[in-house]
Order: C-alpha cells, then structure tokens, then sequence
C-alpha cells in the first residue's frame, strides 16, 4: 500500500519531467490544432454549440461509459472462475475511478494538448501534450469544442482511457496482484495510452495524424495497444495453475453474454461518437458497426459449427467482440460492404489466434486480449485502408491510394505495437520490483477474491 | 434402522418420490452432486478448445428407514429410476443406530 | 450442418424469384413513396439533415438492439431452467447475427424498396419490395431519409427486425432443435416479417398503409406477427416432458426482471423512435409507452394478488411487458388516458390469455409468446382505433372515425394473423424434413445447452 | 389487500382536501412559473421544440428509469440475502408501476402546479401544487415546456418520483411486510416527495426556489428526503434478527456491481438531463458528475486498503454512490474542481457514516439509505454551497456569496430533515395500524420472497 | 468412532455450530440438501399456475466424533437446532470404522 | 463392501481422481460441502465491518469399494490430497451392506 502511494507520486512527478522537456522543446509558434473528430465542423466559422450533436455526444459518453460498467466487467466477469470473479469487477471500477482523477490531473492535458505541435514536423510535441491544461484549468460551461460543449469532449475521450487500460485484465485474469495491477496499468496508462492517444488524434503535427493514418475511433489507440501489452503481460506474468491441464471454464455464461451484448451497444457510441457530431458519418458508423459486428459473430459460429458441431455462446459473444474491434479504425470510412469484409475478416483470424495460435505457442493469454483485441485490432487497421476505397463503398479521404494507405496503416501498427510492448515491460518490471506480480499459489488455489478484496463473489445458502 | 444413499438421474427424482410415497415413505433428504462413472462424460468447448467433463449432474437421495422397510425402498428407487441407459446410477445400504427426530426427541424407529 | 447452408441458399433464390415477379407486375410508374414514420419531415422541401433528430434516432436505434441484447436474451434466460438457459440466448444473438447480414443482402430492400408501388393500387408491390437496394447499394454517408441519415433509418428499421423473429423463440424454448431453430424463423423472417413489415410502413401503395391503419411501432408488423409464429411453432414442436406435470420452474428470476427492465427502458427507443424525430409525437409516445406499462404492471400485480394474495416478480415484469407491447400500435396516437386504459386492458387479457386460455388448451408456449404478444398485440391494435380519438385525449389522423377505424385496425389483425399463421406452418414442415423439429428425448433431459452448444451457462464450483 | 385498497382511495382523498385548501388560499394572480431547470431557456421568445434538446431530454428519462430498473433493484438485490432477492426486485417494480399512475393522476399536478404561486410570497402555494392538472389534461403533443414537448418533461420528473420512494426499501430490506412497505412509501410519496419536490423546483414562489436553494438534480427533493425516511423506517420497523450476531451478506456481489455500474450511467440522465436542454450546463454536469463519482470510488477504496489491507467490490461500488448522491445538487454549478472536493469529502462522510457511526448507533439500516443518501445527500448540499463559488471554478449564481449561500443550502436541508421525518414516522404509524409493519419471525428466517411472492429467485436443480 | 448426521433448519447452522464447539467438538462438514418430510412444502407461482415445491432447503452436518463424544454431540445438536415446530430435522448415527487426517496421516481418534 | 468418505481441498480434485483411476477405481459420487476444523476461516468485509467467515469450501468424495479395494483407495487418496498444509481434510471409511446398480439391478460387488 505504502509503495503503491509512493509510485503514483512517482509517476506524477515523472510525467512532468517529461512534459517540462517537451515544453523547451517547443520553440515554434504553437498551432490551434484541433482533434480528428471535431474536424470538419471546426472548419466553419465561430464556434456554436449545436444541442444535436451534444445530445448525441452526452449519450456516446454514456454508452462508452456503460461498455465498460458494466459491460466489459461482466464480460470478463463471466469467464473467469467464481473464485476469482470479484477480482476482475474490481479491477474495473478501480481503474475506472482512478484514471478518471488521472485524466482531470494530467491525462487530458498530455493526451490532447497542442502547444508545440507544428503541421509536417516530428518534436517531442509530436508524441506528447503537455501540462497547461492541467486539472482542467480553463474548461467552463461555455467553453465549445467543434460543435459541443468542451466538458462533453473531455467526458468523452476520458471514457476511452478507461476502457483501455481495463481490457489489458482479462490477459493476466486469476493470477496477478491488484496492487502490481495497478501499478502496471496506471504506468502504462501515462506512457503508453496517453502518448499514443496524442499521436493519432491530436491534430497537426502528431505523428499518426500527419502521416494520415485513418483511425476513427481508435484501432491503434484502444485496441493494438491494449492487445499488446496484454500480450506481454500475460507472458511476463506466467501461466494460470492448471493451464492446459484442466478446465479453466467460464463460471457463468450469461454474465459473459450479458456484456457481450453490453459492449456492443455501447460501441455505438464508441464509434459513432468518434464522429463528435449527429450526421451522416455518425449515421454510417452505427450503420457498419453493426454489420461488422453482426457478421463477424455470425463467421465464427459457422466456424465453430463446422468444426465442432457445436456453436457456442462464448464463441458468439467472442465473434461479436472480434467484429467490433476491427471495424473500430474503419467506422469512419468504410461502407456496409466493407464492413462485410471486416467483420468475416476479423472473426477468421481472431478465431484462429484464440485457438490455434494460443494453443502452439503455449502463452496463458486468460481472456484472449491479444488474440481478440490484438489480432482484431491489427486486421482492422490494416483493413480500414483498403476498405476507404470507393470501390468497396467506402468514403476515402481526400489524396487516398489503396497502397499508400495500407502502408501508413501498418507503419502506424507497427508503431503502435513497439511502443506499447516497450511500456508494457517496463511497466511490469516496475510492479514486480515494487510489489511482485504473481499472488501467492494457495492464493490462487483458493481464489483471489477472498485474498486480495477479503469478499467472496456469491453466498448461496440462504 | 437402514440408511439408503441412491444416486439417481436428476430427471427422476419426481419419479422415485412418487414411487416411494406409494409404499409409505416419506421423509428423504435430497442433495445435487456429480458423478463420475461408466457413464462418459461430455465435452464442452471454450474458445475452440474443447475439454472432457468427467462429471455429470445426478441427484443423492439419504433415507433412513426402519430395517423391515428397507427391502421395499430399495426396490420402489430401483424400478422408478431405471431407464435402463447408462449412467442410472447405484443405490447403497448401510446401518443406523440411533435416529433422533429434533422436534420431540423420539428416538429410533419412530423418528425416521 | 450442410443441409442448413444448402437451405440458406436455397431463400435466397426463393426470394429473387418472388422479386422478379414483382418487378414485372409492376408497369405502373414507379411513385417515390415515403415511409410511414418520415412522412411528415419529407412532406417539407430539401431534405436535410437535423442533428436534434439524429442524435435521437441514432440512440433510438441503440435502445431496441438493446431490447434484444441483452433485454429479451436476458428475460427468456431467466425463465428457462439452469440446463437451457445458453440454448436461449445462443438463439437470440445468432439471430441478432444472421438477421443483421441478411437486411443488408435483401431485407431492408425487399421491406422498404417502392418500385411499382401507386396509392390506391393494390399490386403484388404492395406485399413485397424487391431486389433494388440489395447490399445497400447507393447508400452513402450523404443519403438521407427525412430528416436523419439513412443509414440511421435502415439500422434502427434493422432492430425492428432483428428482435422480431428472437420474440418467437420463448414458445417452443426448451426443446426445439437449433439447426430447425434458424431453418424457421430465418423462413419466417423473409416471408412474414418482410411482408408485414412492407405491408405497414413502405408508404403510398402498400396494404395497410393505404387502408389507413395506425401502426405506430409495429403491433401487427412485431407482435402480432410473432405472437401467432410463436402459437403455430409451440403447438407442432410439442409440448415439453414434464409439461403439466412437474414445475418447469423458472431458473433465475431476477435475470427475467432485469431483462424486463431492459424491455421497458429499450422500449422508449421503439415506441419514441417511430416517430422518426425528436419532435412532439415522440414526446407523447415516451409519456405513453411509461403509463401504459407502469399500469399494465400494477394491473397485473393486483389481479394476482386478488387470485392468490401473492404479486410475483414474474407477473410484474410480464404485466410491464403485456403493456409494453400493447401501446406499440397506439403510441403515435394515444394520450394518457388512452395509456392508462391500454395498459389495464392488456395485462387484462394478457394474464387471463396466459393462465386460463393456455390451460384449457393445453398447448404448451413456454414463455407464453402467444399470451403476451399475440394477444397483447391485437388487443392494442384494435384499442389503437379507439384511443386515438380526441375523446380521449389523442391525436387522430385526418378524416378519423372511430367505428371506420376500428374495422380498419381489425382487418389487418386478420391479415396479419392469417398471413404469419400459413407461413410459420410452411417453415415448419421445412424445418421438420430438413433436419427435424425437436432435440432427442435424453437431450431433453439432460439439457439443450450441452448437447446443442456443448456448454453449461453455470460452473459454479471453484 | 383489502386494507390496502381502501388506503388508496384514502390518501387519493387526502390530497384533494389538501389541495382544496390550497387553492381556496390562493387568492393572488396566478404566476406562470417555470421549473428550475428550464429557466433560461423560457427566458427567449416563443417556447419552441428544440430537437436537440429533445434528443437529449428523451434519452434522459431513459437513463433515469435505467437507474431505478433494473439499476437500483440490482444493487439492491445483490446485497440481500438470496432468500430475500425477490422482495427488493418487486418492490422496486411495483413501485415503477404504482407512482407512474399516482403521477398522471394526481402527482404531476401537484409538484408542479404554479396556480397561486408569487415570488416573494409564502403561503399554502408554496409547498403543494393543485389538482388543475390532474390526468395530465391539457398535455398534449404540441405542449411546449421550455424546448422540449412537455410530455418528455413530465415523463422525466417522472423517473425522479419513481426512484425516490424506490431508494427508501434498502433501509428496512429483508423484513417489512409488502403491503406496509406500499402503504409506508405510497404515503410518503403523496406527502413528502410531492411537497418537496414542489418546493425546490416549482419556480418562483415555491420556497426554497424563493430563498435560491441551489439544488440543481435533487438533493432534497430526493436523497436527503429518501435518505432520512429510511432511517426513520429501518428504526421503527426494527433490526433483521441475527443484526450484529451473524454475517448478513450480500448474495451476489456481482448483481450488486451490476447495479452500481448502471446507477452510474443513469446518472448522467440525472443531472446532465437537470438541464433540461443539450447544453453548456448540461456538458458540464456531464464531466463533474463523473469526476466526483470516480473521486468517491477510489478515495472509498483507498480507506479500506488502509484500513484492513483490502479494497472490496462492494466498498467501490458504494463510494461511487456516495459520490453521485452528493454531486447531484452541485451538478449545474461545481467545476471539475469542485466535483474532486465533493467526490472525496462525500466519501469518507459516508464511509464514516455506514460504518463507525451506524455501528455506535446500532440502528439496521440493510443497505444503508441514510449512510449514503441522507449523508451524501446532507454533504452535496452544503458543499454546493461552497462549490459554486468561482474561485472552485465553479459557476455561481447571480448575487452569490459563499456564506449566504451555505446558510440557505442549510435551512433547505433543515426543512427536508424534519418534514421527511414527520411524514415517514406518520407514514410507517398508518402502516403499522392497518396491516402491521414487519412479517412474522418465520417467515424471516425462511425468507420473504416465498411468503410474500410466492416465488424463489433462483431454481438451480436443473 | 462415531458418524453423527444432522438435517437441521439453516438459520439454526450458527447456533449449533456454537453448542459443539462448547462440549470440544470443532471439527465439521456442512452441506445445503434439499428436506421432504411431514413439514409441508410451499406453493410457488409461476404465471397464474400454483404449484407446490415438496423440497425445502435443509443443512446437513456431519461429524465423525470419538465413541465416547457422541451421546454429548447428539444432546448438543438437538438442543440448539429445536424450535419445536414441525420441520426441525433429524440426528442419525452410524459407526465409523477408519479416520485418517490426510496432512499426518493420523489413523483413527487422532484423526477427527 | 466398504464407503469411503473424503473430505478434501477443492483444487485437489483432478489429481486424486487420477490416482483413483491408476488403481482401477472408476466410480464415485462428489459434492460441495464447507468444511469447519482447525484450518481458521477467513476474514470478510462488508462495508468496513469485518466478520469471520469459519466454513471454507471443500469437496467431499464419496465411493464404495469391494472390501479389499478399500485399503489401496484411502491410501491413494491420502497421498494425492495431501498438501502437508493445515486442512487437507479426513477420509472415513464405514460399512456399506448391499449395493445395487440401478441400470441392471446387479448387486453386492459387482455393482459398484
Ligand atoms: N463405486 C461408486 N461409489 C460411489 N458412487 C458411484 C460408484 N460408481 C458409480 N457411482 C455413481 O453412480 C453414477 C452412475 O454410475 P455409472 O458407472 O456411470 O453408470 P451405471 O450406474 O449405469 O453403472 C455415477 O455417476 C456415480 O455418481
Ligand atoms: N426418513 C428420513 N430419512 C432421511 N431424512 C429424513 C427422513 N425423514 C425426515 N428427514 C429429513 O428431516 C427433515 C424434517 O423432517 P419432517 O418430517 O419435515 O419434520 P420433523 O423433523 O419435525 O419430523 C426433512 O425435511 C428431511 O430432510
Ligand atoms: N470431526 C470431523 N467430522 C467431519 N468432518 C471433519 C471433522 N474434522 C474435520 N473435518 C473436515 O475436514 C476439513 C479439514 O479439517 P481441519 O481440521 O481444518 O484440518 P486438517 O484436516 O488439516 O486437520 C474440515 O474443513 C472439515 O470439512
């Protein structure tokens, strides 16, 4: 405990160092850069709030809000054994209450602050913000961002830093300390969230938003990022008791489904919302969310009928997620037929890393982070290149070439997964240091929630 | 006294009730446990990989019973729970020395 | 398996063949005709988009996936027993699924396409659309319908679809065969639904549209629709082991109640979103749809605790939903007295349907779909007639009388209830020579869920 | 049940002598006043709907039915034993459906009826409304409040009176009779929450609005009156046997997370929706009410993880609570500031208040309704008081002085104590003479659900 | 050695619990059963249909005890689980031939 | 024949399964119980008040054995159950006088 609230002092103070070099670096003159999203509407004249597309972004808020209270809690809640279900809501709502005080302090300043960033130039700026929005200072009621209120944007994009860090749970599910958790993911969180949040959408001068990466509602952002340091996570910390031996079963299904169905839901307002406006872009990304998300669950029930005669509910509720990851980058761009193509796309290959590819290299990735989100993600960057084209239905931005875009997709990926697995081993190696990683074996016998929350999940006997 | 312990297919219990109430008994005790057996198990699937499970859900009935009473239970479980499947599951005898009924405190037969 | 993927293909052809026809019967110039719910918006000039209006029609749309997913999956869930209860959800998000691919193959074109459609006329457009917006071709980020994208507009219409075949499965849950499962309602789907569903709404031209019926949200066009399939499919399926016999006891009530909230609160998104816009008549709908529901429950729970001294959860909840689906047709057009008597009524009708009627007759429809939203749904379709006059407190149509209208509602109840009647039979009997109707005796006894989906819902061991 | 009919008509008769008197006092011109929250928007010329505003107020009342179904029947029932599940699930139901018909018939008019109502004037006008509204007469599609059409504002103070009474049942959860808890409540509704809800937002000439009470989403009108009607209930109905000797746990954790997660994104309907309009002031509330509910889940965490070395899921979910309860007055005046001083002190006031001082106290309060809204409740107010002041970045009123308005924040908090307290005590004495307040000691011990409801929540035996 | 069996009322479980643990006896294995007996069942609801649920939820005890413990803990059980109404349960005794405590390897009295 | 009744930690079911199943034995019924003894309980919270929980989940096995099976049972159990840690559980062994497999009605040994 004391080491914990030592660290996050830490990393504060960390973060300003950095920050405070970015600032000597700034010497141009700083750029009203504006954020993806808000884009097009800025372009027009004085900045008006327009009550539609604050309607609509208030409820994008809370249904990104909902994906992961409680969607991806039960999700994830579901699939883990009943010793261990209390571990992952806490781990959920913990990081949802302590990213939230994060992002008021430094978070939405390091993510989306513009001083320094200068069109066409790679800085310091290009990768970080800084901290003259720290704690918010200057955001009023009246304070606009684009077409909405600017408390509306930062609502909005705090709830896509608490869902991203909360993915990276379900990797290391069953095993890992609530204490190293916290460390782990709030060290990534700052490093590895915040920077790359910045380079994607930060506007003119960030480096993804410079080299016209498309990524609408955050492909490389939410999910290559989290999929990856899952996927380091889960290595670094160690396989389950029992792996590959018994049966790690789901201890309740309709939870599973319960948030399954939750998460897609609230995707609307993740995708959708990206577009910071009720208009036809917004229109079209629920539109493609839905067929994406809709066929992918579809594919990998076929593909599961096929193979084992028996489509599942799991495999449904994996198939929807798979889908809605991958069509996550392409909302913005691409049409109903291209969300066809993601959707089957991305169930084949999440499918085929869940399971096989799990399978042959052995690693305990507990609830398919990286097979899911990793491998969905990086199909569905890659994807949202070729599917812009007009010839798959899709809106392509102004300059766009199939080629050229898929490259800048996938350097953007590789980017992406460098720098998330650098963090993430750092930030590992921290926790391990501070506190260890791994609970005790009697306290993985016994599950975790009792020993970690002092709380068991259900007590049956009346 | 006897106690008989019968693990049954769940399915069966209204069946094996009825059947013993016909010849007079009627107080059990009944628990939900799994059973590993002949009978094999099924394979459940989870994200494409699929695992045995051995144990299947039966039900265990307990009744103590007066000693003359004993034949007639065991009979009245044995054809109500047959399906004559695998898996139908066992019944078990043993004695009991004392019973106590906690209302009244009658003990022996008379408290089964 | 194969003989499924064959069948699939198999109505598609089918329906290509019926289109055709269609097309050629169609000399009359084609009129562009607008759907029900945007005829007001499109009667004004330019279409534009509204951004007040698309922000509701965007949640709108979220809050009836929402029904479905997690709402009827969850409320049926709960009311099967523990060995059934993934066979139930399975079904409703395969569904979900394969429903949402096939709207954007052929069923919003076949649903809403005008071609050969003329006021007045009654053609074989006026049953059917056709092939000519297959994939959605031609819609774009820029198309609009009234005052909303129209990708909006076909996505929300798309949830109509999709939770209209999931209502069917609660009749014969707990014994039907999955693969029969799909073969029928996706039959269903295409030549009952799709009909319906352009009968009711595809503007000037279509049956009842032109006999002036007041369908608001979908009584004839979901209830009804569903309620009789859901009768037919019980009644060939058979009745469950067990059935009058043992208590076929719900298994987890508090998931029936949350599930029924999700009904009631998705609902606003049906009833209120009809409307096609943020406007008046959605205000009233919203204020209808809660009376309406609220009373039905309460009615519901006295009645209950007037017969036995004892208001269940269960009854509240299906007390809620009777209500629900009652106002569906009258939520354009009712007031609140209107709610008020709509709402007694059918948690009226609706309990004596599900207790007494069903008794009598001794069919065995699990989740009482028939009870609830076969009769539910006619009940308000003809009440529908009543309320909307100004006697009332509602909002009638020009040239409303209320006999006139009456009759009017009547007769599409009749067509409606003949038309769902002959085609759930035809999909039976195609279900049965395919693959057969029910799952084996010992699979009926030890639990669909494992010998269907090779899962349990619960392994609550550690 | 009989009884309990008759009670009805009793308290219908109730009010209207009440009403009568009010308006024989009401001799002064009638004022139209405006409720609180639409203010500035009548201010403008002529009232017209705002689509935006629409959007929004419409997914607003969704949100706030959310919360009390499933969201606080969840939380609720997670947290009582699984004997009891049911009870909580019904009653929070059952009083959804009986206060929305209570609403249109009476209650509506009576908490917002302005007739007799002038600024500066005390008289009978400014506690109760009248019945010149009753069945909502005159509502009709085209009835404009503020915005948006008035049948979404009515719907939407709607789901504030159904959650109000909803919240008091944790108190005096696991042992009150049904029909006493319905004549306990139903009572309350009538003569506290109306009469309250009257005074804070009726407009000018109500009390509290006159003194400038700033209650932006009801911290009076419904946590403090909730909270200490609970507490009046869980003392005179008495303690759960086995209180203090045995571990009363809660059944199922995660049901209780569930519910907290959906409390948390229903709120936003709540207070963004207190607006009453997609504005600045909504986009506000929006980003406070979620940083002072994660400051409160984490500053909750925090004092466990000192305190016994473990963060419990329960303890999070009710620090978020704690925290959403005491932002809600402050919601359209605190700044992000403000919302991370609120969050905090709410709770470690209410950590103390549900543990220490209950504890000392020695009352039973099951879910503790007055330790967190009644304490939280008592917290946000005062702390509204001093949050809004610009120097906390707040957005004060016209002619606000810190001081001045601590004071008034105070007196309104005053009055609220003691008239929820006279009229619960008042209340639970009606209760106890017609039916008696608490079921007999066997039907404790074997559980309300099966002796009250004729049902048990779970059947796991497949 | 001595098997005692008690089906008692749940909400008794504490109170027993503690009366055994008074006369030196701390070793025990609990289980939730299902009772069918004279104490009637409950009717539930389901949709209008009454039907009634024979089965209400019990607790098992058991408890391996020394020869010499048992009288003791037959007296102690049924004195802390009687209410006196109909359902209380019952105590059954049967002979145990082996105990081992699987951490030592203790055979017989040792072992309980 | 002979019941033998074991109390053991829940995770260590697969492994004395296993080493059942090396000594030939393919039958035996489980359930979830609490156990109580000597292993503390643990502590829980519920809203900062702590209370102790003293029932920890265990899992009883149940199999009855041919007489000479008896011996070569309860030692397999003992060595795969054992963790050498406080609550590990006990085996009992008792007397089982008739056995009947359901299914075909054999009787005595062949029955189990
Ligand atoms: N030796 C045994 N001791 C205790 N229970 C047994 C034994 N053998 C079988 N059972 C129980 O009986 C059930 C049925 O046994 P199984 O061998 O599968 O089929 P059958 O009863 O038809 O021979 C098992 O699931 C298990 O619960
Ligand atoms: N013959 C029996 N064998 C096993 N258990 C029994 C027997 N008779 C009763 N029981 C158990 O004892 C419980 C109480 O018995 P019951 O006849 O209802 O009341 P009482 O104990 O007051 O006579 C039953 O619910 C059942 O679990
Ligand atoms: N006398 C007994 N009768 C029945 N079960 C017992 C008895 N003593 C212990 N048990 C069971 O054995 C388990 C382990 O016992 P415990 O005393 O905690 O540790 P150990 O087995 O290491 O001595 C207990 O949880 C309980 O289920």
């Amino acid at each position: 405990m004391k080491k914990f609230l030592a660290l996050i002092g830490l990393l504060a103070v960390g973060s300003m160092v950095v920050t405070d070099l970015a600032n000597a670096q700034a010497t141009e003159t700083p750029v009203a850069a504006v954020t993806a999203a808000a884009a097009e509407a800025a372009a027009e004249e004085a900045p008006k709030i327009d009550s539609g597309d604050t309607a609509w972004m208030i409820t994008a808020t809370a249904l990104v809000l909902f994906m992961t209270l409680p969607g991806l809690a039960l999700f994830y809640g579901g699939l883990v054994r009943a010793k261990n279900v209390l571990t992952v809501l806490v781990q959920c709502f913990a990081l949802a209450g302590i990213v939230t005080v994060l992002w008021v302090v430094f978070g939405y300043s390091v993510a989306f602050s513009t001083e320094g960033m200068a069109k066409g130039t790679v800085n310091f700026a290009s990768f970080f913000g800084d901290f003259t929005e720290m704690f918010l200072r200057g955001t009023t009621p009246d304070s606009v961002q684009g077409t909405i209120p600017k408390a509306v944007w930062i609502t909005f994009q705090l709830t896509f830093a608490i869902i991203t860090p909360a993915l990276i749970v379900g990797a290391f599910a069953e095993r890992m300390k609530f204490s190293a958790m916290l460390i782990f993911t709030l060290f990534w969180f700052a490093f590895s969230y915040l920077p790359i949040c910045h380079m994607a959408w930060a506007g003119d001068g960030a480096l993804f938003w410079d080299w016209g990466v498309l990524d609408f509602a955050g492909g490389t952002v939410v999910h290559i990022n989290a999929g990856i340091a899952g996927l380091v996570a889960c290595i670094m910390v160690g396989k389950r008791k029992g792996f590959g031996k018994e049966a790690l079963s789901p201890h309740n299904v309709p939870m599973t489904i319960i948030g399954a169905s939750m998460l897609w839901v609230g995707w609307f307002g993740f995708n959708a919302g990206s577009a910071a406006a009720a208009n036809g872009t917004a229109g079209m990304a629920l539109l493609v969310t839905q067929v994406a998300t809709a066929t992918a669950a579809a594919t990998w029930m076929l593909l599961e009928w096929m193979r084992s005669g028996k489509p599942t509910a799991v495999g449904l509720a994996t198939g929807a997620v798979a889908g809605l990851v991958a069509i996550t980058p392409a909302s913005g761009t691409a049409g109903p037929m291209g969300a066809l193509i993601i959707g089957a796309a991305s169930a084949v290959c999440c499918y085929f890393a869940a399971t096989t590819v799990k399978r042959a290299l052995g690693y305990d990735d507990s609830l398919d982070v990286f097979g899911v989100h990793g491998v969905g993600g990086i199909v569905g960057a890659l994807l949202t290149g070729i599917c812009a084209s007009s010839a798959l239905g899709g809106t392509p931005p102004d300059g766009y070439a199939m080629g050229g875009q898929f490259f800048t997709q996938l350097k953007s990926v590789i980017v992406t997964v460098i720098w998330s697995g650098v963090v993430a081993t750092l930030g590992l190696m921290l926790a391990k240091v501070i506190v260890g990683l791994r609970v005790p074996e009697e306290v993985e016998h016994s599950g975790l929630d009792l020993s970690e929350h002092g709380e068991e999940g259900y007590h049956t006997a009346r | 006294m006897k106690k008989i312990e019968a693990i049954i297919k769940p399915f069966k219990l209204e069946e094996v009730k009825d059947s013993l109430g016909e010849i007079g008994i009627e107080g059990m005790t009944v628990s939900e446990v799994k059973g590993f057996g002949r009978q094999k198990g099924h394979t459940e699937i989870y994200r494409g990989s699929e695992y045995t499970v051995d144990f299947l859900p039966k039900i265990k009935l307990e009744l103590v019973v007066a000693d003359g009473q004993a034949e007639g239970a065991v009979a009245a479980i044995v054809k109500s729970a047959k399906t004559g499947k695998i898996g139908d599951g066992k019944v078990f005898v043993s004695t009991i020395e004392q019973a106590v009924r906690i209302r009244t405190e009658e003990k022996g037969e008379a408290a089964v």
